[in-house]
């Protein structure tokens, strides 16, 4: 239903939300997966953080898309998706490698090298 | 009304061929290494060396016979200065693979898939070598990169190893966020990811930070101050050949996707990001070296002299003209023969000795003159000293800052010079003046010699007669020859104006 | 309608996102960001990318979050003590600032980039999925291509780091990945 | 040969190395002939081109060119002047000295004529380089063998204020506290040598690209910036203090100097005399070359301050010489002394007195080495240097107490040799310009007489410590040779010093004319506008 | 005096390189006997060649004779310029004999180191000569430090001395002291030149030509004074003496109280370049005193000495002061007087040195205390003794009463006191000298005399003959050597007695003549 509606009155500037909203909606989830990948000691939880940051570029990526009229910001979130499911496939490997080495996926315990 | 068009003529897929060849090389390996129980790691690491060799040949005749063009609406371009950068992570790699037999030897299993990730690796940063637009820099960074990822980690059996991984993966994925964010802000402003289509576009505030986090995330692969934090743990932790992979093509290929990004897209706000250079070559320089100092660890030691690198390296993108281009390929080029070298010399004292501490260098030259001596050689060409390839291309970097008048840069790089002297020279004291605890002679393979003496044949004739290689740098970047001059006055526009 | 949409997906995220960054349990951070995903995948329809809204929907909390899940739960993680960085904890009050900052600048950024050629119009005309499908295989067909390898790539390296192979020397296969 | 002349010099040497790279360490006599050989043609060629200098032609001969970067405007650019040309023999002379000096060096014999052989070259390249590029190049790459030489042939000191001293005088101690703090080790040595001259080279390289820059002509090409570039203002100042500041670091100047009296110390006896021989002469030369050629107005009106350093570096290097007790210490020091009377010498922009400076570098060369190469010998036989725990060797070493004499008169500029000429016309030329200094230089010289007898006496003379009974003399002809080839040429050219002198003359004077009667750059400028 | 005679041969050159060969040629030589030879066969045709020159120097002219030029450090206006008149031929007449006399000495009394002694005695002679035939400033500068080299070896190889060594290095160092002071001296000279004429010069006959004013002729002449004091010595300036002349062997002493460079060096170069300095009140009044402090102190200390050499050596000092009395008088006899007494010294003292060697050779020391009736043993030393100490003291019929006559002459005529105080001097001469002879060679025979001691041998006795000769030609027919010296000493004295006029009056025809055009 809303999907029909929405392409019914695409540009129409009272239901219009505007792009500053999605804008910052993305800037709020960005920060917030910044701060998550500064503060946090778990390993999976700063890769949560990161998909977080990855999804608030989507939005940007997708919102732009939509009020540009240019597909490239879609596609571009697409490829983001596939290359995080990549990443997090490596990234999950690493930490289980780690893991079974230290039994911990704690920033502080993992300190052979000298940060 | 809009168009979908995809028409591939043969003579476009031509300039694909490198990438597809190796690519299917690549495959053809991997099925080898698959089906053949009785196949060798050094058979694959050869056959994956030739390979490597072939591409270079065919990237070589491009380069030669001008065969060059565009493809996917200019996102992927194949101009001189993509074949100048493919050369070098091609000849990177090669080199990287020589050094790796002796090294792969000692792992317990996947010894084929190494020589596979190495390659694929190579393979993106091949592609971002030729990748014109954002989202390309976004997917084939992450493709190179993940690559390292594994390599990194490669020894499950060492905690350093693993944990070098980890830490490289959690700031590369952080990395890859801030890209990912910086680019969507680009494209909000934009309205288009291919570089050339953003050039003469009024700034603004997104436009600016969606750059410097794009900045951030690339200053991240390259190591430049304050996005080293990975580095030195990174290279410590890591099996020394990826270390030394790490070391030099992806800042090759970082490094030619800054090139294209500034001089193409930004070239307008030239005056911003000269700024935005200067304050980070300063600081890397600096920083890089003084901390170097204080390294008891080779690899650390280089790690910290790479970030010090960099730094030099960022004078040129400074200068911001075709001659800092110029200056930086050919500078990479220098780097690429000295600091492979010196790698290939730490693997060949790492598998003798199994150490990597600067005190197990104690009398290098009395263990093995020909080592201490290469050693001795690559080091010194870092340092920049003549008649070695470093020196030139300092010098060449030094010129470009100072055509474009950039004082304090130029005393700051020159100062540095002094001080990377030093520790470079503490090294050189602990191989030639010191006397080794453990007189046994240390024994170089084959391979790691053939790397070594690429290296020293590379640094001598860079420094010695450097003319063709700076022609082919001058020649690769004919296109930035508009940028030479008086720097672009356009000023950044109002916000929302 | 649309604003109350928006304002609910909106919330919903963010609220969602906090919550994966700032719960203590690592499962049920997984299961915030499950919640965040989903959401998402409502902006993007209300952005007429349904087809994104899918596969960020298979893709991400179908894939990718079970991913996390398994790992979790593989790992057995016990709940933190301290699950904050302390000494990183002056970095919230900094990144506040810098995010209020960054928000004030973007806020005021025009985000006008050049128009495409891809109106609703069009999209209507075409279909959302066959527009998105026919751009991807003509010009995206490179990057298509790579993020083939790419996905290879990473089933290899997976492999790699964490299957403990049949060891050469006694023919022995080790039982699992994980101990 | 002719035109070849340079590259033969040049060249030698480095083939000469690179040879040994391919010898197996094995083959010591085959390292040592090799070096020899190679050093030997250097020897003759450069004997060829110091005689064979047009000087009523005189400007740069013998030139060869070949582009090596037209992007950079750089051509190995070689030639010679008739300061360079004397420069490059007594290079070359001191090379083959010092192959044969370092005959019996057994540890790592073949890594030590490598240095040795590519420290010379490097030197050599200074000296005949008309680019400005290669300049720096040769210059930089002279520093870095002299790091290993030091480090890995070199001696540690004791230095001068630990030594035999019951007293422990305090103008020593505050002396030493101030100026040669640290540790007396070689390593110490080499790396503060190392470090000073690579400062002193990347300021000066500064100084150079300014040039390449704001000469507009994009080029290093000396002849090419001498002709055309004209700096002007504060540009100019700013440009010949770094020129002078770099390069007289390695002279070494009198606040720049600390580094040289360590260095000289810790090396071994050959490096020591390629150092002090030729490698501070580097520093004159290169202010002569890049500051006089291309700055002329500047350097006419800024070149007092060398003439004000060179007092502190006279008085206080003859000072500290007359104090060490360190053979090495005070032939190093009455080095870095006798570097301020050439500093005199240049600063006086008179013809005499620059022509006597060029001839001071070279017979100062000469003389210094042979000091050099005999406390080498000293050093070797009874592995001290130590003048006050020394004495009586001459029962034991004759012949090198005999040479070692003569080493001293050269040095303090006995008639006869060749540095008495150079003093001579140091004196005379700047008499006019600077009598206060040539009064400090006359009491130099005052000082450099009671120094350097003092140590001989402390070495030779008095009482033989039984401890050094078995040391023995020079005497097979290796060993004399290098010696006899230094007091030869040494006297040689005192006795006939007219070619010599016509050489540097046909340099010299066009440099001065063009230094002290360019016409100032304001009117240059007015009559530019005017036409 | 700046007339140049030519010469066909470069009799001077030969003079000065003759030697030098010659020490090198023998060099060559194993054969000890053989090396004897030889060098007596060059030492006695160096004196044969400077015997003809001596033929061949035309009297009663003040012109430069032998005269040989060449260009040697053209900038500097240096040239290797040789030519001898007056004031210098008889030295280099003086050197040669006395060379001659040293070979015949050391025959068989030096014993160790034989080749080497040998090139150094030829080595000395060399430099010598230079040092007296050279006229150019930095030429003799040249030789006069190169002299230092030989003299150095000659004390501290040879030396009999303990002290040899130490007494080497002060001799050597305070010479050199000395020649710093008076290489700024010539340097000043020749910046002067410069000033005047814009070209550098160190010839005597250039430097002589320009008009230097009074105040710059003073400083210099005090520079230069501090060279030749060193060098001569005059009295503050000659610890170095006792030390040298007592621990260096015999030959050296010979050279070196036999020919008085020092004082020659005043004749040669101060006065006729610094002749307003060299009349100027002060100066002469300084060296006035200086020359009767020597003469008085000299001659004092003597008395009292035990030892027979250093007994020499004061006595030495003490003549020293005469000559410089009769320099500085300024007057035609008081500088032929000191001029003939320098040449007088080469027989005199030179003599009683080589009597010294004697005793030295037979008793192993010269200590009076410890010998005692020695003419009871010998009576042909005690004869020489007898001629050649009387020709010290300055008895009529020697040559030692030329001299000092015609010094008291001189010295009576510029002031009366100056003579009588120098009076003195010969009768403390007399003193001392008369003194140890009645000890040592009349009085009874000590025991400490060894029983086996010879008297002199032929060799010695040749020496003794050839001394005594010349002592009685000088003393009964002095007139050739007077005539030789007569144009150059009036050409002195024109130049800077009191009565003249400045000099630069005479510039017009005191140029020489390559000058003139």
């Amino acid at each position: 239903m809303a999907i029909q509606q929405v392409r019914q009155f695409p540009n129409d500037p009272t239901t219009m939300i505007p792009l500053s909203a999605y804008v910052f909606v993305s800037a709020v989830l960005f920060m917030t997966g910044l701060i998550g990948v500064l503060v946090r000691r778990n390993f999976i939880i700063v890769l949560m953080s990161v998909e977080i940051m990855l999804n608030a570029a989507n939005i940007n990526l997708v919102a732009f898309s939509h009020y540009l009229d240019s597909l490239a910001g879609q596609l571009a979130a697409l490829f983001i998706i596939a290359i995080a499911a990549g990443e997090a496939a490596v990234g999950l490997a690493i930490i289980i490698v780690v893991f079974r080495g230290k039994m911990a996926t704690n920033v502080d315990e993992i300190n052979i090298l000298k940060w | 009304m809009m168009t979908f068009d995809l028409n591939l003529s043969s003579s476009d897929l031509l300039l694909l061929m490198p990438e597809i060849f190796l690519t299917l090389w690549l495959c053809v390996v991997l099925c080898l290494d698959f089906s053949l129980k009785r196949i060798t790691h050094q058979q694959l690491a050869y056959l994956s060396i030739g390979g490597l060799g072939m591409t270079g040949l065919m990237l070589v005749g491009f380069d030669v016979s001008g065969i060059t063009g565009a493809l996917f609406k200019n996102m992927f371009v194949l101009d001189h200065l993509a074949l100048f950068f493919k050369i070098l992570i091609v000849l990177a790699t090669a080199l990287v693979l020589f050094i790796s037999i002796d090294y792969v030897r000692d792992f317990r299993f996947f010894r084929g898939e190494y020589y596979c990730m190495v390659v694929m690796s190579a393979i993106g940063m091949m592609f971002m070598a030729s990748s014109n637009d954002l989202l390309s820099v976004f997917v084939t960074l992450e493709f190179s990169t993940f690559g390292f990822y594994v390599l990194v980690a490669y020894l499950r059996d060492d905690m350093r190893s693993s944990e070098a991984g980890l830490k490289f993966f959690i700031l590369g994925v952080f990395a890859a966020g801030l890209l990912a964010y910086g680019i969507s802000l680009v494209y909000g402003e934009t309205g288009t990811l291919i570089f050339s289509e953003m050039a003469g576009n009024p700034g603004s505030y997104g436009l600016a930070i969606g750059f410097i986090l794009i900045f951030a995330a690339l200053g991240f692969k390259i190591g430049a101050v304050p996005f080293h934090s990975w580095i030195p743990d990174t290279y410590q932790g890591a099996p020394t050949p990826v270390t030394a992979f790490l070391s030099i093509a992806p800042k090759g290929a970082a490094l030619a996707i800054l090139i294209r990004m500034f001089y193409v897209a930004l070239a307008t706000f030239k005056p911003m990001w000269v700024i935005l250079f200067v304050i980070a070559s300063i600081v890397s320089m600096t920083y890089g070296n003084v901390v170097a100092i204080a390294q008891k660890n080779i690899k650390r030691l280089l790690a910290y002299s790479g970030i010090a690198q960099i730094g030099n390296v960022m004078i040129g993108l400074a200068a911001g003209t075709k001659q800092g281009s110029d200056a930086i390929m050919f500078y990479l080029l220098t780097y690429l023969f000295a600091n492979l070298g010196a790698f290939a010399v730490i693997i060949a004292v790492g598998q003798f000795i199994k150490s990597d501490e600067i005190e197990d260098y104690n009398g290098l030259n009395r263990r093995s003159p020909f080592l201490a001596a290469s050693m001795l050689l690559f080091l010194l060409s870092l340092a920049g000293v003549p008649p070695l390839a470093g020196f030139i291309g300092k010098l060449y970097l030094f010129v470009a800052a100072m055509e474009q008048e950039l004082y304090t840069l130029l005393i700051v790089g020159l100062v540095n010079i002094v001080i990377s002297m030093y520790y470079y020279l503490i090294v050189v004291k602990k191989m030639y003046i010191n006397e080794p605890t453990d007189p046994t002679p240390i024994v170089a393979s084959t391979p790691i010699k053939v790397a070594v003496c690429v290296g020293i044949v590379g640094t001598l004739v860079l420094g010695i007669y450097p003319g063709p290689f700076i022609d082919w740098a001058v020649n690769a970047t004919l296109m930035f020859s508009n940028i030479v001059g008086p720097v672009a006055a356009i000023p950044i526009s109002s916000p929302g104006g | 309608m649309m604003w109350l949409l928006f304002g609910y997906f909106a919330t919903v995220s963010i609220v969602a996102g906090v919550l994966t960054v700032s719960l203590r349990n690592a499962v049920h951070c997984s299961l915030a960001l499950l919640t965040l995903l989903l959401h998402m995948a409502g902006l993007f329809v209300l952005l007429n990318s349904e087809f994104l809204a899918m596969v960020q929907i298979i893709v991400y909390a179908g894939a990718i979050l079970i991913l996390y899940l398994f790992v979790l739960m593989l790992l057995s993680l016990k709940t933190e003590e301290q699950h904050l960085h302390k000494k990183y904890a002056f970095m919230v009050f900094g990144g506040m600032f810098i995010f209020v900052e960054l928000l004030i600048f973007l806020l005021q950024s025009p985000f006008g980039g050049k128009k495409g050629e891809a109106t609703p119009e069009v999209i209507l005309q075409t279909d959302h999925s066959h527009a998105i499908g026919l751009t991807m295989f003509s010009d995206y067909l490179l990057l298509f291509e790579i993020v083939g390898i790419f996905l290879l790539g990473a089933v290899i390296g997976a492999i790699v780091l964490t299957k403990a192979p049949t060891k050469p020397e006694n023919g022995h296969s080790t039982s699992t990945a994980i101990s | 040969m002719g035109d070849y002349a340079l590259l033969i010099i040049l060249f030698a040497p480095f083939l000469g190395a690179t040879a040994l790279v391919f010898i197996p360490r094995r083959e010591e006599l085959l390292v040592r002939l090799t070096a020899a050989v190679s050093s030997g043609i250097a020897l003759l060629a450069s004997f060829y081109i110091f005689f064979a200098y047009d000087t009523a032609k005189g400007g740069y001969q013998f030139v060869q060119r070949f582009s090596w970067s037209d992007e950079l405007g750089i051509a190995l650019y070689l030639g010679v002047d008739g300061i360079g040309g004397p420069l490059v023999f007594a290079s070359a002379i001191l090379l083959f000295a010092g192959v044969f000096v370092s005959w019996h060096i057994a540890d790592r014999t073949k890594e030590f004529y490598i240095f040795l052989l590519i420290l010379a070259a490097a030197t050599i390249g200074v000296f005949m380089s008309l680019d400005l590029f290669f300049l720096y190049f040769f210059y930089e790459m002279s520093v870095l063998p002299m790091y290993l030489l030091l480090g890995m042939w070199g001696s540690h000191t004791k230095g001068y204020l630990s030594m035999t001293d019951p007293e422990g005088l305090k103008l020593r101690d505050s002396v030493g506290f101030i100026f040669n703090f640290g540790s007396n080790s070689k390593e110490y040595a080499a790396m503060k040598l190392t470090l000073f001259l690579s400062a002193g080279a990347v300021v000066a390289l500064m100084g150079i690209l300014l040039i390449y820059h704001f000469s507009g002509l994009h080029t290093f090409d000396i002849v090419v910036l001498r002709e055309k570039a004209h700096f002007t203002g504060p540009l100019a100042t700013v440009i010949w203090f770094l020129i002078f500041f770099g390069f007289a670091s390695i002279a070494p100047i009198w606040p720049l100097h600390s580094w040289s009296p360590v260095g000289h110390a810790a090396a071994p006896a050959a490096t020591s005399m390629l150092h002090a021989g030729v490698l501070m002469k580097l520093g004159h030369f290169s202010i002569i070359r890049v500051g006089y050629e291309i700055l002329p107005e500047t350097t006419r009106e800024w070149i007092f301050v060398a003439a004000i350093l060179c007092v502190f570096s006279i008085i206080y290097g003859g000072l500290v010489s007359y104090f060490a007790k360190d053979t090495k210490y005070v032939i190093g020091y009455s080095s870095s002394s006798h570097m301020g009377y050439i500093f005199l010498g240049m600063a006086a922009l008179d013809y005499i007195s620059l022509t006597g400076a060029v001839i001071y570098m070279f017979a100062h060369a000469l003389a210094t080495s042979m000091l050099f190469a005999m406390a080498g010998w000293v050093y070797d036989q009874t592995h001290s240097r130590d003048i006050p725990s020394l004495g009586g060797l001459v029962e034991r070493m004759p012949f090198i107490a005999g040479a070692f004499i003569i080493g001293c008169m050269a040095s303090i500029g006995m008639p006869g040799t060749v540095n008495f000429i150079a003093e001579v016309m140091i004196i005379l030329g700047s008499w006019q310009k600077y009598p206060f200094q040539v009064v400090v230089a006359v009491f130099g010289i005052v000082l450099t007489l009671a120094y350097l007898f003092k140590m001989m006496r402390g070495l030779f003379y008095g009482q033989l410590d039984p401890h050094y009974a078995h040391t023995s003399d020079a005497k097979h002809w290796v060993d004399r040779m290098p010696l006899l080839l230094l007091i030869a040429c040494s006297i040689i050219l005192g006795i006939f010093p007219g070619h010599f002198l016509e050489v540097v003359g046909s340099t010299v004077a066009p440099m001065l004319e063009r230094i002290n009667h360019v016409a100032p750059l304001i009117t240059q400028n007015t009559q530019g506008l005017l036409h | 005096m700046q007339e140049e005679l030519q010469f066909g041969f470069p009799i001077l050159s030969f003079l000065i390189f003759f030697p030098f060969l010659g020490a090198l040629v023998i060099w060559g030589f194993k054969d000890l006997d053989l090396l004897k030879k030889a060098t007596l066969g060059i030492a006695g045709l160096e004196l044969l060649v400077s015997a003809l020159m001596l033929l061949r120097f035309v009297p009663e002219t003040a012109a430069m004779q032998f005269s040989e030029h060449a260009s040697w450090i053209p900038p500097l206006g240096i040239s290797y310029h040789l030519a001898v008149d007056g004031v210098s031929v008889l030295f280099v007449g003086l050197t040669a004999f006395l060379t001659v006399l040293l070979v015949l000495y050391a025959w068989d009394t030096v014993t160790t180191r034989q080749k080497e002694f040998y090139m150094s005695i030829l080595a000395l002679e060399a430099t010598v000569m230079g040092i007296f035939a050279s006229i150019d400033l930095i030429v003799f500068f040249v030789f006069w430090e190169l002299m230092l080299i030989p003299s150095y070896f000659l004390i501290k190889l040879w030396g009999p001395g303990e002290h040899r060594q130490y007494a080497a290095l002060k001799y050597v160092l305070y010479t050199l002291l000395g020649s710093v002071f008076m290489l700024v001296g010539f340097a000043l000279l020749s910046l002067h030149h410069f000033d005047v004429k814009q070209v550098y010069s160190f010839d005597l006959l250039d430097l002589m030509s320009i008009p230097i004013p009074l105040g710059q002729q003073l400083l210099i002449f005090w520079f230069i004074f501090l060279g030749l004091a060193f060098k001569a010595p005059i009295v503050p300036f000659h610890s170095w003496l006792p030390d040298a002349l007592t621990q260096g062997p015999i030959p050296m002493s010979v050279m070196l109280a036999g020919l008085k460079m020092g004082t020659y060096g005043f004749l040669r170069f101060s006065f006729p370049l610094l002749p307003d300095a060299s009349r100027d009140s002060t100066v002469v009044g300084i060296l006035m005193v200086l020359g009767l402090a020597a003469i008085v102190y000299g001659a004092i200390v003597a008395i009292i000495q035990p030892d027979f050499r250093r007994l020499l050596v004061f006595s030495s000092i003490s003549h020293l002061g005469f000559v410089v009395i009769g320099m500085f008088a300024l007057n035609f006899q008081g500088i032929q007087g000191s001029l003939i007494t320098m040449i007088n010294l080469g027989f005199s003292t030179a003599g009683l040195f080589f009597l010294a060697g004697f005793m030295w050779e037979r008793l192993g020391h010269t200590d009076v205390r410890q010998c005692s009736g020695l003419a009871k043993k010998m009576p042909q030393l005690a004869i020489y003794f007898l001629i050649i100490g009387m020709a010290s003291i300055g008895l009529p019929g020697t040559n030692g009463f030329i001299g000092e006559f015609l010094i008291l002459l001189g010295a009576f005529q510029a002031w009366w006191v100056y003579g009588a105080i120098a009076v003195t001097g010969v009768i403390f001469a007399a003193a001392y000298f008369l003194w140890f002879y009645e000890r040592a060679i009349f009085g009874p025979l000590k025991d400490t005399i060894p029983a086996a001691i010879k008297d002199l041998n032929t060799r010695e006795w040749v020496i003794g003959l050839a001394l005594s000769a010349m002592i009685f030609w000088i003393g009964i027919y002095p007139s050739p050597f007077l005539r030789m010296m007569n144009g150059s000493v009036q050409a002195l004295v024109d130049r800077v007695s009191p009565g003249t006029t400045m000099a630069q009056q005479n510039m017009a025809h005191l140029t020489p003549d390559r000058y003139r055009n």
